[in-house]
């Protein structure tokens, strides 16, 4: 495993500090009745689009999910127009218009959380195209779940990124569950990174948990792909603190389940432990930045709470460009 | 005609829209052990709408089969196991992955039977819900029906209360062809009575849920709940609408339409979707062929906006007809 | 309003239908090195249709990007490229293959921008053919034009003639939104003028192709060519058709129809899918709702069997309008 | 390799010269004008549909592609209605509604062929499906082309025959080209087989020229089937002597490259060698063979051309079944 440097080790925690305070405030808004519609909260997911994302450039670019907020966050995006698009505010990111699932940053990269399973997979592969063919050095990422890669359209994707030899990364967080679907019974293979042989692509396998071993992993991945030498398929292994969405009664797992796996699994957890055993920073120092991120957190609400109610006026004017 | 169910069942019983569903999937499930469940999130879930809920204690694995999430491999197999000797039902989740498997639904499963010069039964039922009113934004909340109705080979089926979900699920199953069976998400929590046992609303018969003489309001799954508010609205203002739900939009019960139109001579059609090569093109159009000289005024539309489903709740809601627009565009009609 | 070429070209030259395609992909790559094609069978075969001949040798494989078969996979990296800095021109070899990849055109190329509250355009053409008249048989020959104008966020392309082709694909490709560009399988061998050099024929201009007074026939793609024979067949009769080539569908040029309505006051509209649910629903409500008053007779439309396409050549021919059918049913509409 | 008896030595024959011979008059039929819309000639590739449907029964089921004749010979069909099909008559499988690219015997079984590349691969398994949920022991047979083992449905049937241990066998006849994309370019995977292990299923390749080896592989994933021990995946590699199509220029293809194959690549005449060779049956006997053939082409022919043309009058009366 690659040493991680101080700034880097805080940094990894940072983003993952916020993703976790930012589900924390979006599923305590949803039980206030201010959020609308669904929300799928990535808490204990956090390593994974931390310790890809850092590896990326504002001119990168992603595919996300609709268990979108982490990859956002870590692709840069702003808290207050994230809340905002929760609140249904005209200072959203979509502007009231697309919510949790279709929240895009495109000035950084994030080309948008995607309701569709696999949705997002073959537009990450569009827009390594696109990279390769304008001759830049930009790499795409797709992050999709367990789920997704029983799509078609994982599988048309991953091959024509192979033959292409495409600057991507697809990235699979294995978070055991597709909804209620639990990954034993989606899969007859143990491994399924395994499957990226079938393609002639290199498989990794990391514990999803570690954000250093996803960094380690998604840092090799992603210099290959920028290096023009293909593409990559990572698995990270996983665990969704809360339901498939907010509500889920969650009658598919039992109570000790959920507990033992929460508790043994918590990537935040185990970087503080490490960052402070191996006296990267003091618990001290990481108290401070998770107080910042509360702040920070408090304030994006605020902004995006006295932000107007999005506009129907001109909706049907949104849905065609014009030059 | 008006609808005849094929029994007069001995006692109803209140229930929501989404029991009623599960309530003809256990009687059929029980009636024909060919009958089959296929979809994702169907068993210890119950469905993203708790329409099999329970029925995974009753049947076991094999017959509520959960899948992965693969659309067109899951309604793929349900053509190979209809032309086979199954009845399977097909639960895709939101009408919005339809996008994913029309290739099975239209070039194989409708076409089947056509293709091969009558060698094939397809006898298979999609059910799927859609429509807005949830905050599930424009990949989780679109009207399809259009889609479909254009297909030869399909039925298309698309319920407004607990009894026609029941019967008319009933007569889906029992039928030998492919029928796309369309709920909506805001549907499955109204309730209503609902016939005991055996109940079969047989395919292809309009329901004039209210009868009126001033104009005819043809409309179809939530809109029909709509528009008998609307209808009621209009009465005080002494208006009497005739609201005619069309239930099965394939095969369609033109007479029932034109019987109506014949005696209101004005037409509305009222349908969530988007205008635009919508549905309600199609009965506008029929209505103007067949009716034309009926017709005291233009046959008129109400439907959505040509825009994806926005998330906000104000936004979905002004894309979308409301009761308070079908009353204006009633009084527009007849005005 | 008539058609208005955006320039006045100098000189023409006779060309096939896909010749005149292949002349606006080669025009347009030229241009801007970001337009790239993206399909099967596109480089050494020159595609199924001939439309990519000789561009492979002009442009290399990078930018004439040949593909497996992977329709859903092909059209996301489209909407992929689309979105990053590319303009590509996706073949998909046969309409009856959009089955497969729907939900990118729809859930994605159609929406993004919208969902995305404006911060995204998704500039690609996805070109593809339809139709009957080859033997090709139920999986091979639908039109589907319905579905994609349905479908908000789309636009809706059909040329019926080797100029308009090559004028609309430019147009499309200049387009900063997602155009779906239906050809016609038996049109790419037809031939006619077609401006040498630039040629734009902006989106969303219907073309009067035949004035007429005593009745409109508006039509699109293949039909347009049976109506125009069509329309010399009943000048023999004395009854003057003017024939109405919408050509971009989506936007609609209602105004030029609803001209053509209020002067000759009778409505025929053509088209070869089938007639449930079909285009021309939308074209005879819109004309019945703006034009009631106009209209001298019920509009009247004229389509596709409600059947599967079949194989053998006169069955083939016996489900899809013919000429002698368009001259008979404009005779019912007028006489 | 298993021994081949003399029985089924010369059964296999029987159907791949039948095939041939079925190809080569279509051909000619088609060049005099008399066929209509699109034939794609199996010859080349008979030793696969002979090797595999030796293992079925008439109450088992295939799946067939736009290339189906053969496989459709080989599970037992009429030549006669085959021919008539082609012909466009009411005596015809699908009363001239279907042509070369739907003809159907669903009295052997025969699903359909397929207009849609990887169309037939779900279906299969849905009715591998059905055998397992009726608790027969019926295998589902999938024929498919290279092309198609790159359609998302090819990913999202096998791994449903997988986790649900379907009784189905996916056969992939790898003919070198989708059309004019040769495989080569399709894939970035040496050995197409692989692809079983993402999906945890047995993959096995074989040369699909030798219909002893693909007998004896078809034989095992058949018996696999029936006794209940799941799906297998088979990839034969072979060579279509013809065009894509009737009429295919060929440009993607060197004369030479046709030519070479074309001689080395001839399973009838491999077959043919051996079986004399090995003295199962003389060179005369299968002469004799191949005479009775030709005769009964030429009488499907006949019978076929003196059928009446399909009736156009109930078209819209065939689209639904009624009860
Ligand atoms: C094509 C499609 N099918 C089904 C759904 C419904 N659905 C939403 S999320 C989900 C589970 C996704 O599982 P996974 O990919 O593992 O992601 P996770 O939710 O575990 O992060 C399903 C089935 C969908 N949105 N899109
Ligand atoms: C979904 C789909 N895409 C494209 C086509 C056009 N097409 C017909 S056959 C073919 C090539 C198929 O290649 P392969 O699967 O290797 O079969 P082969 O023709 O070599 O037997 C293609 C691209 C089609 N019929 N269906
Ligand atoms: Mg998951
Ligand atoms: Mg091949």
């Amino acid at each position: 495993m690659s040493v991680i440097d101080r700034a880097t080790a805080l940094e990894l925690y940072r983003v993952m500090r916020t993703i976790r305070g930012f589900e924390e405030r979006a599923t305590q808004l949803f039980g206030e009745n201010k959020i609308w519609g669904t929300i799928h909260s990535y808490a204990g997911e956090e390593a994974i689009a931390a310790g890809v994302c850092a590896h990326l450039r504002d001119d990168d670019w992603i595919t996300s999910t609709h268990r979108g907020h982490g990859h956002c966050i870590a692709k840069g995006a702003d808290l207050g127009k994230m809340f905002a698009e929760l609140l249904g505010r005209e200072t959203g990111y979509c502007r009231g218009r697309g919510g949790s699932m279709h929240i895009a940053d495109t000035s950084k990269g994030n080309l948008g959380a995607n309701g569709i399973v696999g949705g997002g997979i073959p537009i990450a592969t569009g827009a390594a195209l696109t990279a390769k063919q304008l001759g830049t050095d930009q790499v795409a990422v797709s992050f999709f779940g367990d789920g997704a890669v029983n799509q078609g359209t994982f599988h048309e994707s991953l091959n024509l990124a192979a033959i292409w030899k495409l600057p991507a990364v697809y990235v699979c967080e294995n978070n055991q569950y597709a909804e209620s679907l639990p990954v034993k019974r989606a899969f007859a293979v143990e491994d399924i990174a395994k499957r990226a042989e079938g393609y002639g692509m290199p498989g990794m396998h990391v514990d999803g948990r570690d954000v250093r071993a996803v960094h380690a992993a998604a840092g090799e991945a992603v210099a290959r792909a920028r290096a023009g030498k293909g593409p990559t398929f990572i698995v990270a292994d996983s665990y969704r603190h809360e339901g498939h969405y907010y509500g889920d009664p969650r009658k598919y797992q039992t109570k000790d389940e959920i507990e033992g796996w929460r508790k043994q699994f918590d990537p935040i957890a185990d970087a503080r432990a490490w960052i402070v055993a191996d006296k990267v920073a003091s618990a001290a120092e990481l108290d401070g930045i998770d107080r910042e991120i509360a702040t920070a957190i408090d304030r994006s609400v605020a902004w995006a709470d006295q932000g107007p109610l999005a506009s129907p006026i001109k909706l049907p004017e949104d849905v065609y460009a014009s030059d | 005609m008006q609808a005849t169910e094929a029994r007069a069942p001995a006692a109803t019983r209140e229930m929501f829209y989404n029991e009623a569903l599960g309530d003809a999937l256990r009687l059929e499930m029980q009636r024909d052990e060919r009958v089959i469940v296929i979809g994702e999130d169907i068993a210890e879930h119950g469905g993203a709408f708790q329409v099999t809920a329970g029925l995974l204690d009753k049947f076991g694995p094999t017959r509520i089969r959960q899948t992965p999430i693969s659309e067109i491999g899951i309604v793929g197999a349900a053509v190979g196991a209809a032309l086979t000797g199954l009845r399977p039902v097909v639960e895709l989740m939101y009408v919005d992955f339809a996008g994913l498997a029309m290739d099975q639904i239209v070039n194989q499963a409708a076409q089947n039977r056509f293709m091969f010069g009558g060698q094939a039964r397809v006898p298979m039922v999609l059910r799927t819900q859609g429509g807005s009113g949830r905050g599930n934004a424009a990949q989780h909340s679109k009207s399809l029906e259009a889609w479909f109705a254009h297909i030869a080979g399909l039925k298309l089926v698309m319920p407004s209360t607990p009894a026609d979900a029941k019967g008319l699920l009933t007569a889906a199953i029992r039928d030998d062809n492919p029928v796309i069976f369309l709920e909506h998400k805001l549907l499955y929590r109204t309730k209503g009575p609902v016939p005991e046992g055996e109940h079969v609303v047989p395919l292809g018969q309009a329901d004039v849920k209210r009868a009126g003489t001033d104009l005819t309001i043809v409309t179809w799954s939530r809109e029909v709940l709509f528009s008998l508010d609307a209808a009621a609205k209009l009465a005080d203002e002494g208006i009497a609408a005739e609201v005619v739900d069309v239930r099965t939009l394939v095969p369609l019960d033109l007479e029932t339409i034109l019987g109506s139109v014949r005696k209101t001579h004005r037409l509305l059609v009222v349908h969530e979707a988007i205008k635009r090569g919508g549905y309600g093109a199609e009965i506008a159009a029929l209505v103007a062929e067949e009716a034309f000289d009926d017709l005291d005024a233009a046959p008129k539309r109400l439907a959505g906006l040509e825009t994806p489903i926005p998330y906000a709740q104000h936004l979905e809601k002004s894309v979308v007809p409301q009761v308070d627009d079908i009353v204006r565009a009633a009084k527009e009609l007849v005005g």
